[in-house]
């Protein structure tokens, strides 16, 4: 039986697998996103030849020049995948990292900015994540935009969100239209639980199937060779997920 | 060629004047914790800390002593043990003034003062919030596109006096960072660069093909302490780890302004405190 | 993470297209002569050969052996050797198109290039013949600065493929060329990295908290071979110096073209020159 | 009995001694500038505090950033005094490293500019050295300015040139006037003998005396320790100008 962090580490691992212009061969994947650098790892064992830098690790991280490396790397071009949160995200993928209310962090302030308005730039393609689905994260429109979702034609832009992943659904996201699409639902989801949970306007697949799960080899490698290679870099997240350490 | 002078960590904190515009490392990158807690100790106030490229618990210490007086960061963040306390109260309080930036935004404005340029050019940043939130950036159409193409520059920014900690200085003063290459852009662009170290080593780190990859030449540093274990409660590369339970106890306890004034009094003020620096 | 594959040394060359543009570092500074050899015995052509930021020993092989439509450079000398022979030639018949620079220059075109902006300012060069002789160079006014004040810009620069010769690779493709930081930028901008190292080394060298400082990663490095002795006549860091007999005699024997076929024949076509390597 | 070379050197190192408004405390010298490199080192012995950083030593070189490091310290205003040649120098100060003739380099091709357009402006010292003093390298106008002498007001840059030393005499610099004035003559050398060996115009200063040699406690430096410093990097000027080494 798959755990729900499970089920968003193979729905994220599907869509880097998907068929996509441009293609992964390089993800980043920052100290406080263990689901996504899960998934990069799932998707590297189902066959895809990605290199994965995760970033922050106290010794052996594969950066030689400083923190500044990875937005050189970015501004490269050599970073084709990176993972995006926010407290608020809009319809039109514009990400909010500062805070909220009026002025911007009144309400609540949240840690900053850090990268995103340049990576959701420079980087390709953008897996948004944000486990809590709720009106309170998924706005019509956020308080602050620390990076768009779109940008007006004679912007450089490498690319956009290519989808948003919820505890709920999975969202692909349309550039050209500025919308949002539901794609699939979660197991135990619906079309009116999912349409109540979101603040923003989005479109729905005709077929809207339930979200794909991880297969039981896809649970044995997160369980096994995965979680020993990531349990240094993510141990409360490997105790809480895959249970106590094996001896 | 005198060399840096070497002083005691209190002697080396005098050398930050009230006011001073002061560049810190985050909390992964050789953060010079036990010269934050002499900083306090003296009652430094006013200062502009610039976060490189972003804070985290050593600002949050200064910005609880009420140390700071404008601060400039991509983000404030204990990391695993959550949100900075201090910080989050202040910002909440609206007693802090906050200059948002971005991660590769504070880079590149160190990196122009690195080369004595007065700006770069950033990709990235158009149509944010951001963006409209820093007058002192200008957008302007790149000069090499026959089309329009609007780019970021952002103007060079050279802090008073950056603040690091080392692994290592020998007796010329070059002191060693390692991979931390962002610690040397710091102290290339900063007017005044005060470094403690782990410990003092024989020979010239220069003259070592080995270690020189790694360090910062003497010509930057403007004074060196030693200070054993000087980035605790973090930690400096294979050296040691950051104390994630002193981490995680600072985080819960400072969340009360009660609870800060006896972190600090234990930690910074305490006669255990100071003996053991 | 396929590492990048171990080859020949001829396999390697055969990577450099004809018409590419191509980044060398300076004489001393990991130059990569044994694959430049290479590259001659492969018949290589029209290469625009990019000095970082000054051109020397390999470079006037390359304009000697006819393997060079055009140079960018600030400078090409053989040091205490005196004079480029092949270089002071093409110059004097006018068959090798050059464009001048300046130091500074080219690190900043690199350096645009790797941070992945269009361009970046760089003080001084105004009122220069120079500055009239780089038409792809652009004078703004600082938009920061309330007086006039001009400044030059420059373009990002990022070569086709960079040729660099290194201390060690690992098996992972990471390669450590020390505090010669200058084959990191070639590296980070170029498109395709081609190293030569004098030996494979077992561990991983970003693992290793000492050796990570001087480590280009192997997610620049398209493709290594070894070559030992591989800077030969010039030399790598402390492992071996230039051998200055033998620049003394090409720059005299050069001074010909029968001179220079003769050391061609003795150093890049000879069977001797073939197995040393 | 001091040498044409040691007579250059503590030349040179009375300039940098010289009252200026700007004091020297980092010096940067290159490979090919052994006298200069000299120089530093007996002001230094005589008392002055200054950093000498000696390029492209092979070994132990004070950068750690590569040969980028140069620029971007002069850039930062932390070289105070560097060196500068050239194949022409002309009335204005004014520097051609490049080559002569028209177009030039057509005549003579010299290796190219270096760091010269970039050092001349970001350094506020620098002394002119060229041991050849004759009307083909003092010339009137030079055919292909490297970096120029003076700049319009408006221009960033940090100062100029100090002087120029050349094997028969001592001129200081005056950016206002952008002229330079004989001040000092070798031995052996007059205001005449001068005047036939230069190709541009100059001033002359009223008191114009012998520019002073070494003391002896200064050829007792350069045969004894700054030899003995220097040994290493330019061997052959050390056996050339001091004799063969001491066992």
């Amino acid at each position: 039986m798959a755990t729900q962090e499970e089920r968003l580490i193979a729905a994220i691992a599907d869509l880097i697998a998907a068929p996509h212009p441009h293609p992964v061969r390089h993800a980043a994947v920052g100290a406080a996103s263990p689901i996504p650098a899960h998934a990069v790892m799932l998707a590297r064992h189902r066959g895809a030849e990605i290199r994965l830098s995760l970033l922050q690790r106290r010794v052996g991280n594969p950066f030689t020049e400083g923190t500044r490396e990875l937005f050189d790397l970015a501004g490269q071009g050599r970073i084709d995948l990176f993972f995006l949160g926010g407290v608020q995200i809009d319809g039109a993928a514009n990400i909010n990292l500062l805070g909220t209310g009026d002025p911007p962090g009144s309400a609540a302030r949240l840690p900053g900015n850090f990268g995103a308005p340049f990576m959701y730039f420079t980087v390709p393609r953008t897996i948004l994540f944000r486990e809590e689905h709720s009106p309170r994260v998924l706005v019509p429109k956020v308080d602050y935009v620390s990076a768009p979702g779109v940008s007006p034609r004679g912007t450089f832009r490498r690319g956009h969100a290519q989808a948003l992943v919820t505890g709920r659904c999975v969202f692909t996201f349309d550039p050209e239209a500025a919308r949002f699409t539901l794609a699939s639902l979660h197991p135990g989801e619906t079309r009116q639980s999912v349409r109540e949970a979101t603040g923003f306007e989005y479109d729905e697949a005709a077929e809207l199937g339930e979200t794909r799960g991880p297969s039981a080899e896809d649970l044995a490698a997160l369980r096994g060779p995965i979680r020993a290679a990531l349990e240094d870099t993510y141990p409360n997240f490997c105790a809480r997920v895959f249970g106590a350490k094996a001896a | 060629m005198i060399p840096p002078p070497l002083l005691e960590l209190d002697a080396l904190a005098a050398r930050v004047p009230d006011g001073a515009t002061v560049a810190l490392p985050p909390d992964n990158s050789l953060c010079p914790v036990s010269l934050v807690r002499a900083l306090i100790r003296r009652g430094v106030r006013d200062l502009h800390v610039i976060g490189v490229p972003v804070s985290g618990f050593a600002t949050d210490l200064l910005i609880g002593a009420g140390a700071v007086s404008r601060l400039t960061t991509a983000a404030v963040t204990l990391g695993e043990a959550g949100f900075a306390p201090r910080f989050t109260v202040a910002m909440k309080s609206g007693a802090l003034p906050i200059t948002d930036a971005t991660c590769p935004a504070v880079h590149t404005a160190l990196q122009a003062a690195e080369k004595g340029v007065p700006f770069m050019p950033l990709r990235g940043i158009l149509g944010s919030d951001l963006l409209a939130s820093r007058p002192d950036w200008r957008v302007i159409d790149n000069p090499f596109s026959e089309e329009k193409d609007p780019i970021v520059l952002v103007p060079a920014l050279s802090p008073d006096v950056a603040l690091i900690h080392a692994v290592a200085a020998d007796r010329a003063g070059n002191v060693w960072v390692g991979r931390r290459r962002e610690l040397a852009t710091i102290a290339h662009a900063a007017k005044t660069t005060l470094v403690t170290v782990e410990r003092i080593v024989d020979g010239d780190l220069t003259e070592d093909e080995r270690m020189a990859p790694g360090v910062i030449g003497a010509l930057y540093v403007s004074a060196v302490a030693v200070a054993e274990r000087g980035a605790w409660p973090l930690g400096v590369l294979d050296l040691y780890g950051a104390d994630q339970k002193a981490l995680d106890a600072y985080a819960r306890e400072a969340k009360t302004e009660e609870g800060f004034r006896a972190w600090l009094s234990a930690h910074v003020y305490g006669p255990a405190a100071r003996a053991a620096e």
